[in-house]
């Protein structure tokens, strides 16, 4: 579904990914690991057309890469980005509807769909009409997500969803994500939280300085040593 | 001495030299503390008053008004300044904008300025007997500049430079870090009014007559886009910035075109002056010798990250 | 007289409103410091005059033509002048803007001379209306509350019930987010800019016609006001254009009618109503602040 | 300085005996900022002089040129202006084409500097107060407010005036004049308002006039505001007689104002229907050169620039003697009436009254007051 | 033990929002105590309480027996409490270096004059302030880091600054905001030994944290705050097998793998 070929992103002459390839295909949940600084961030932003990158990428076998990042959302790829970037000042109902821009759906879809994510999170229910911007970091999240969601996506991206979420939280949004997963979603995921990540994921990158240091199946990665000792904390 | 530097020339660099005070001085306020102002012409009207007030209705000694000058713009804009810097930041621009006509206004209206006929016969200082002029008022001008440049470096590249440039870039953090932010806010306003006072004090001196006229909104404009052109929180750049804005229509005046209607001549340079903000602005953003921050700012899409090396071991 | 100073306060207030309503978008939403607001509306009255004298339309097409005339010009503005500077300290934008407005107002001396020139003659007839014995008003005053009100409604519809303007809002707060959302920021953005320029030059031609006069400065004050008033409510609070609209007409008025001698004239005491009520409301009069740390 | 005073003139003084086939006359004024359709036409007036007087034969067989400065309005950019005129193009006079603030500034280094000007519309007492060197082609405005105050009263019978004037020492000391002048006179000022320069909305400042009950309102101000303010004082129904000062004396007086300027009367030193010579050619140049018809800032700097070409005929280049020529002037006709400077460099020439009447400006009588 | 801070009933609404309801703690002398709970239980409002950013609506602050409440941020600074932010704050233009040295701003004290007159101790601070921060910078790992502008830094090393910017005044008491948001395993382990080192330095530490494993590993008590009450406080082996606590907070297969 999503194939990378030999990415470059620089930042004003610094590389902070090489010739980095990977691809992810339909229904799978992909995980990318590394340490901070690794270049996770960044080669999803080059998915995104968020930053400018050299290589290929390709989307269902066409060149996206180059697309500025309206189309390439219109395309069916989502990023939940980092640092969540929610709209601070606009009510939580009208990020969640921000979510659902590029869909012309009718009001009725529209409302199940937000129910639905109010389903998943209820403290997002609670607060509909407060603004986005004096909400928790955790709640922040919850929304990110939920804005995501919203505009139905073929390709998840989500950069750390765990991040700064109370434990209890972790778990749902990672049940979430298994339950997309099952409804097909295709999902590629970059998280720390890496026994969590190998938990759903079907296979998984390993990134170090803006390169692919292996790949595998999440199985065959839990086993290996060194992914143990530096991102399970075993 | 006078007689071989043509008095024009003379003119033209003295006045030069006054925009480059009043650009320091603004650059100081907008460019290493952050807080926009499109009020600056107000202080520099300020200490022109103080200056043509203290000595043409007190009778006091020219060099002691300027120096006083200096002195009262320093308070004035302090207390002008509070109340302005307790809004929020980002009507800063507007109120400060506000705070310029006011004292314009009353500049206008009072009766200790003058009212609408101003001040005039303002003397110049002198040393020993003789009134400085042309090229004594050069030099002192000169001499008074190149202080004023040796104070700013001094001032920004210690501790409460930095403590200006954390307020720039973000308040909250600043306080939470130990820095007591309305006190810089606030004297960052006042030396760099200070600053514009000295320039005030310069030109009222120079021209001999002051009217309200001289220190209105245009003047704030013209400074401020001289110093953002020129890079904001960059010595180097202030200077660059208010040469490049200020020679400009004098280059018009030195030389003559004979291809353009002189009829409109005036028209296209102000049209030429306009253009040059807007293209300089567009292709370097940050100024000629920019080195202001890009700041956390609703509007951050592209942000083209430079690095220095050495960095990146990771 | 008390009765007929504030009918003048009033709409003296709804034109500042009128000048106002445009710059609610482009500065209350999207948080630009646009400094070529007053130029655009500017660009507007003089339009409408190309329009009724040499296209030969009528007021009310002239009126539209110059809406798009300037709504092309405010896009223009945007495109060349501001979006380059996204990201860059907001203050660039306020310069270059400033520089526009310098290019374009000497343009038009160039195109139109410096000189005020009389709005042409387009069927509308000043009438004054005698409300009461001492109260009168004219019709174009009371065209110009209408269309303040017009635009206010205009605006308050786009901005809480269509999706662009929830867009136009998301996209002010955050771009990078917005484009993530499959928002089309530029494009966004450049509508917004023409639905601005567009009354900015309905509040113009209105204006002209009202004062009989146009030029190629007529801009200037009226913007800084509109700045004052848009700041004065709120950014981007639609009941705020209004109070704070009518509250600068209102003690404009009553002090020209009122007091003598003051130390401080007509045009300042906008503003030093606005830096009291500042202090007095950090935000402004509808304006809310969130900021969480 | 002792110093620079005596350079300055050693230098100049060379320069202009060995300047070679043309005489230098500077001009400065505003070409820029908000005043600019004045200076403008400032300018073009004093061009027009000095080109009528070289396609006459010049002065003594030397063509003359006019030597123009932007002033942008501002009374440090005057200064620069002329002390590159002075300095750098060496003229031997100029026309002072500028506002008060500006003429006030340059007058004490014009007249340190030793070179005749005359000032063509600078209506401020102290810019003559300086020397010698500096006369005035226009009347200071206390002569105005005091001929209006005259006229008004006996004349018109006016006795309770409502004043609106202009912020500036144009509106202020002609205002102050005519309230002297009425109070001695028995009448009385029943409410006065200032304005500023640009503004639009008078509503309100009437509506107070209004309340005053005036049978007269006198406008000190400029055709701008004038035209707004008769407009404006029609639609709140003030009935009282309108009357005015020379900054009505344009035609887009009539323009801007409309059917509303008719009846109203103000004080100037030129109309174009004046039937002397002197102003039918000077009419008809400009409308050649220029099109449209001139006003009375024009008159007034067409005839400062005249003023100083006959000086030079009579006097040559030397500046001393030419200043003194200057000063010397008597009964020059100019554009704008007879001219004589007095002792104290002012000019002595009839106040006109004008009207609009049927959309037109008419002359209706003139006076000369001291 | 000596308690360091002690705070009282500390209240704090935002509209109808009850964000912190009458929260009592007291902070002995070199512990570290953690402060968990749910999202939106307050705890970053309670950290922007005790550092002045908001006044609490109720309630009291006595930081070394002195009433700290009501005072500016400032003020608070430099009574020796310093923290980081949830969401990183740092002078994305500038180097890392110069954002460490602006934690030092309250612990130096030379004025203006001093600086345009080029006085020695103007250059002898200017010199221990660097010193001080490469010093802190090599303990939090960000050795070599020191000349790139700090938003050009993975938001992982950002946090690393922010922490260092924190600790180079050296406070008596550090706040630490989630300081592993974003970190791996190994990092958190890292981050866990820094902070005890910091402690042994003799900073007293409170730490909001999510990854409930690190605070029981690290932290001496644990206090619990959920919907702005603080529902528990006491050892994390209290904490963690407090029921309430499992129940709003960690959720019960979670338990597993923490114990
Ligand atoms: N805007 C930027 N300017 C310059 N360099 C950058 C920028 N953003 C990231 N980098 C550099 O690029 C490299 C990769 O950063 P990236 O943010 O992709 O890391 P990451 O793997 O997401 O780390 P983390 O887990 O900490 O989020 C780092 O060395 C970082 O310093
Ligand atoms: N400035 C504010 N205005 C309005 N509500 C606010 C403000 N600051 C915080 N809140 C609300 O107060 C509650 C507590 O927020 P706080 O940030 O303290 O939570 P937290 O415990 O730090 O959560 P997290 O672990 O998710 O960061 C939240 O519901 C939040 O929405
Ligand atoms: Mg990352
Ligand atoms: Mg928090």
């Amino acid at each position: 579904m999503l194939e990378v070929e030999k990415l470059d992103v620089s930042y004003g002459g610094i590389q902070a990914v090489r010739g980095l390839s990977l691809h992810v295909r339909k229904g799978e949940v992909v995980s990318l690991i590394g340490s901070n600084g690794a270049g996770k961030t960044t080669t999803l932003n080059a998915i995104c057309g968020v930053i400018p990158s050299r290589g290929s990428i390709r989307y269902n076998g066409k060149e996206i890469n180059g697309l500025p990042t309206h189309k390439i959302v219109k395309e069916g790829i989502v990023m939940v980005p980092e640092g969540r970037r929610v709209f601070p000042k606009l009510t939580v109902a009208n990020n969640l509807l921000m979510g659902a821009y590029s869909r012309k759906i009718s009001k009725s879809i529209l409302q199940q769909e937000t129910d639905f994510v109010y389903h998943l999170f209820p403290r997002l229910a609670e607060r509909k009409n407060q603004l986005a911007g004096t909400m928790s970091g955790g709640e922040q999240q919850m929304l990110a997500i939920g804005r995501a969601l919203m505009a139905d996506p073929k390709l998840l991206i989500l950069d750390e969803p765990s991040m700064g979420l109370a434990p209890i939280v972790v778990k749902d949004i990672f049940k979430t994500i298994r339950e997309i997963k099952e409804r097909g979603m295709t999902i590629l995921l970059v998280e720390q939280n890496a026994s969590m990540a190998l938990s759903v994921a079907d296979r998984c990158y390993v990134l170090e300085n803006g390169e692919i240091r292996f790949n595998d199946t999440a199985d065959n990665l839990r086993k290996q040593d060194i992914v143990k000792k530096a991102y399970l904390g075993a | 001495m006078d007689a071989i530097l043509n008095p024009y020339y003379v003119d033209i660099v003295i006045f030069w030299i006054i925009y480059i005070l009043l650009g320091l001085g603004l650059n100081l306020i907008t460019g290493y503390a952050g807080q926009v102002s499109l009020g600056h012409a107000a202080f520099f009207g300020i200490g022109a008053y103080s200056s043509a007030i203290l000595t043409v209705t007190y009778g006091v000694n020219p060099w002691i008004s300027m120096i006083v000058s200096i002195g009262i713009t320093f308070v004035v804009s302090a207390v002008l300044g509070l109340p302005s810097l307790r809004v929020r930041e980002d009507f800063l621009a507007i109120t400060t904008l506000g705070l310029g006509l006011i004292v314009q206004s009353f500049f206008k209206n009072a009766a200790i300025t003058g009212g609408a006929f101003g001040i005039d016969s303002i003397p110049a200082p002198s040393i020993f007997g003789i009134e400085l002029k042309n090229a004594g008022y050069l030099i002192l001008s000169t001499v008074v500049m190149l202080l004023a440049i040796y104070a700013l470096k001094k001032m920004t590249g210690s501790r409460i430079g930095r403590a200006w440039r954390t307020i720039r870039e973000d308040e909250t953090m600043a306080q939470a870090m130990g820095i007591h932010t309305t006190y810089y806010k606030v004297l960052a306003f006042a030396i760099g009014g200070a600053y514009a006072g000295l320039a005030g004090s310069l030109f009222a001196h120079k021209v001999s007559f002051i009217s309200a006229e001289s220190f209105g909104f245009s003047v704030s404009a013209t400074v401020l886009s001289m110093v953002v052109l020129g890079g904001l929180g960059s010595i180097r750049g202030t200077i660059f910035g208010v040469t490049l804005l200020y020679f400009l229509p004098e280059i018009f005046r030195i030389f003559e075109f004979d291809l353009i209607d002189p009829k409109y001549l005036d028209i296209y340079k102000m049209m030429l002056y306009g253009l040059l903000m807007v293209l300089v602005m567009r292709f370097k953003p940050k100024g000629l010798f920019g080195n202001f921050g890009i700041k956390r700012s609703q509007f951050r899409f592209f942000r083209k990250a430079k690095a220095k090396e050495g960095g990146h071991v990771a | 007289m008390l009765a007929q100073q504030l009918v003048n306060g009033v709409t003296l207030g709804f034109l500042y409103v009128l000048i106002a309503v445009g710059l609610t978008m482009v500065y209350g939403v999207l948080k630009l410091l646009h400094f070529a607001h007053g130029v655009i509306y500017m660009v507007g009255a003089f339009a409408a005059m190309v329009g009724i004298l040499y296209l030969k339309m009528n007021f009310f097409v002239a009126m539209l033509f110059a809406m798009a005339v300037a709504a092309g010009a405010g896009m223009l503005i945007e495109k060349y002048a501001y979006r380059p500077l996204r990201g860059v300290h907001p203050i660039t934008t306020l310069i270059s803007g400033i520089g526009v407005a310098i290019f374009l107002e000497n343009l038009f001396q160039i195109l139109f001379s410096s000189e005020p020139q009389a709005f042409p003659e387009a069927g509308i007839e000043v009438s004054i209306m005698q409300l009461t014995e001492s109260i009168s008003l004219t019709n174009v005053k009371l065209y110009i509350i209408a269309a303040g009100l017009l635009g206010l409604a205009f605006l308050y519809f786009f901005l809480k019930f269509t999706k662009m303007g929830i867009a136009t809002q998301a996209a002010a707060q955050d771009l990078r987010a917005a484009s993530l959302m499959g928002v089309n920021v530029n494009r966004v953005v450049s509508v917004t800019f023409m639905i601005g320029s567009a009354l900015a030059a309905a509040a113009g031609v209105l204006v002209a016609l009202n004062f009989n006069s146009l030029f190629p400065t007529m801009g200037s004050i009226p913007g800084l006001k509109a700045f004052c008033v848009v700041v004065l409510g709120g950014l981007g609070s639609i009941p705020g254009t209004v109070v704070g609209g009518l509250i600068l007409g209102i003690i404009e008025s009553l002090s020209d009618g009122f007091l003598t001698g003051m130390i401080i004239d007509k045009d300042a005491i906008a503003f030093v109503i606005l830096i009291a009520i500042l202090l007095v409301k950090p935000s402004g009069l509808f304006g809310q602040n969130v900021e969480k740390v | 300085g002792c110093a620079g005073g005596k350079s300055t003139q050693t230098n100049s003084g060379k320069d202009a005996k060995d300047g070679a086939d043309t005489i230098k006359i500077g001009w400065y004024g505003p070409l820029t900022g908000p005043t600019a359709t004045d200076g403008t036409h400032s300018r073009d007036a004093a061009l027009l002089a000095v080109e009528q007087v070289n396609a006459a034969g010049g002065i003594n067989g030397k063509k003359v040129e006019l030597v123009a400065e932007d002033d942008q309005g501002k009374p440090e950019e005057a200064l620069k202006a002329v002390q590159k005129l002075i300095n750098s193009d060496k003229v031997v006079a100029l026309v002072g084409g500028a506002y008060s603030g500006p003429s006030k500034t340059v007058a004490p280094k014009v007249q340190e500097a030793k070179i005749p000007m005359v000032v063509a519309y600078a209506v401020h007492p102290d810019v003559t107060k300086g020397g010698d060197y500096v006369n005035r082609v226009i009347y200071t405005g206390p002569v105005q407010g005091k001929a209006m105050a005259d006229y008004a009263v006996n004349q018109l019978k006016k006795k309770n005036f409502a004043v609106l004037y202009v912020e500036i020492d144009y509106g202020k000391s002609i205002y102050g004049a005519f309230k002297a002048e009425v109070e001695k006179m028995g009448a009385k000022v029943v409410i006065d308002r200032p304005f500023k320069m640009g503004d639009k909305d008078f509503s309100s400042i009437l509506t107070a006039v209004k309340a005053a009950n005036p049978d007269a309102l006198y406008v000190v101000g400029y055709y701008n505001e004038a035209s707004a303010i008769v407009k404006q004082a029609k639609e709140l129904g003030i009935s009282a007689q309108l009357l005015g000062v020379d900054g009505f004396d344009s035609p887009k007086y009539l323009e801007l104002g409309k059917s509303n300027t008719e009846g109203s009367i103000f004080t100037t030193s030129f109309y174009t229907s004046d039937q002397r010579e002197v102003v039918q050619k000077f009419v008809k140049a400009w409308s050649a050169k220029y099109k449209g018809e001139p006003d009375m800032l024009s008159s007034q700097s067409y005839d400062a620039a005249m003023v100083i070409l006959e000086a030079l005929k009579k006097a040559g280049s030397d500046k001393e003697k030419l200043a003194k020529a200057i000063s010397e002037t008597k009964d020059f006709e100019g554009t704008s009436g007879k001219i004589t400077f007095g002792k104290d460099h002012e000019v002595i020439k009839p106040v006109v009254f004008m009207n609009v009447k049927d959309g037109k400006f008419q002359y209706v009588t003139s006076k000369v007051y001291q | 033990m000596v308690t360091l801070l002690k705070v009282q009933g500390i209240t704090k609404q935002f509209g109808g929002l009850l964000a912190v309801d009458g929260v009592n703690l007291e902070v002995r002398q070199g512990e570290i105590l953690g402060l968990i709970g749910p999202n939106g239980a307050g705890k970053t409002t309670f950290f922007n309480i005790l550092t002045g950013l908001y006044v609490p609506d109720e309630g009291s602050i006595e930081f070394e027996g002195r009433a700290i409440h009501g005072l500016k941020p400032f003020q608070i600074a430099n009574c020796g409490i310093s923290r980081t932010f949830q969401n990183i704050r740092l002078l994305k233009e500038e180097t890392v270096l110069e954002n460490v040295k602006v934690g030092m701003f309250g612990k130096t004290s030379s004025g203006l004059w001093s600086s345009i007159l080029g006085l020695k101790r103007a250059k002898e601070e200017e010199r221990l302030t660097e010193e001080e921060s490469l010093r802190i910078l090599e303990t939090v790992g960000l050795k070599g880091y020191e000349g790139s502008l700090a938003g050009s830094l993975s938001y992982g090393n950002q946090r690393r600054v922010e922490i260092a910017r924190a600790l180079v005044s050296k406070p008596k008491l550090l706040l630490l905001d989630e300081p592993t948001a974003g970190m791996n395993a190994e990092e958190v382990q890292e981050m866990s030994s820094l902070i005890r080192q910091i402690r042994k330095n003799g900073t007293t530490v409170i730490l909001i944290e999510h990854n409930v494993a690190m605070v029981v590993g690290l932290c001496d008590r644990v206090a619990v705050l959920d919907h702005g009450i603080k529902i528990a406080d006491g050892t994390p082996q209290e904490i963690v097998e407090n029921p309430d606590v499992i129940e709003a907070y960690i959720g019960k297969e979670e338990m597993t793998e923490v114990v």
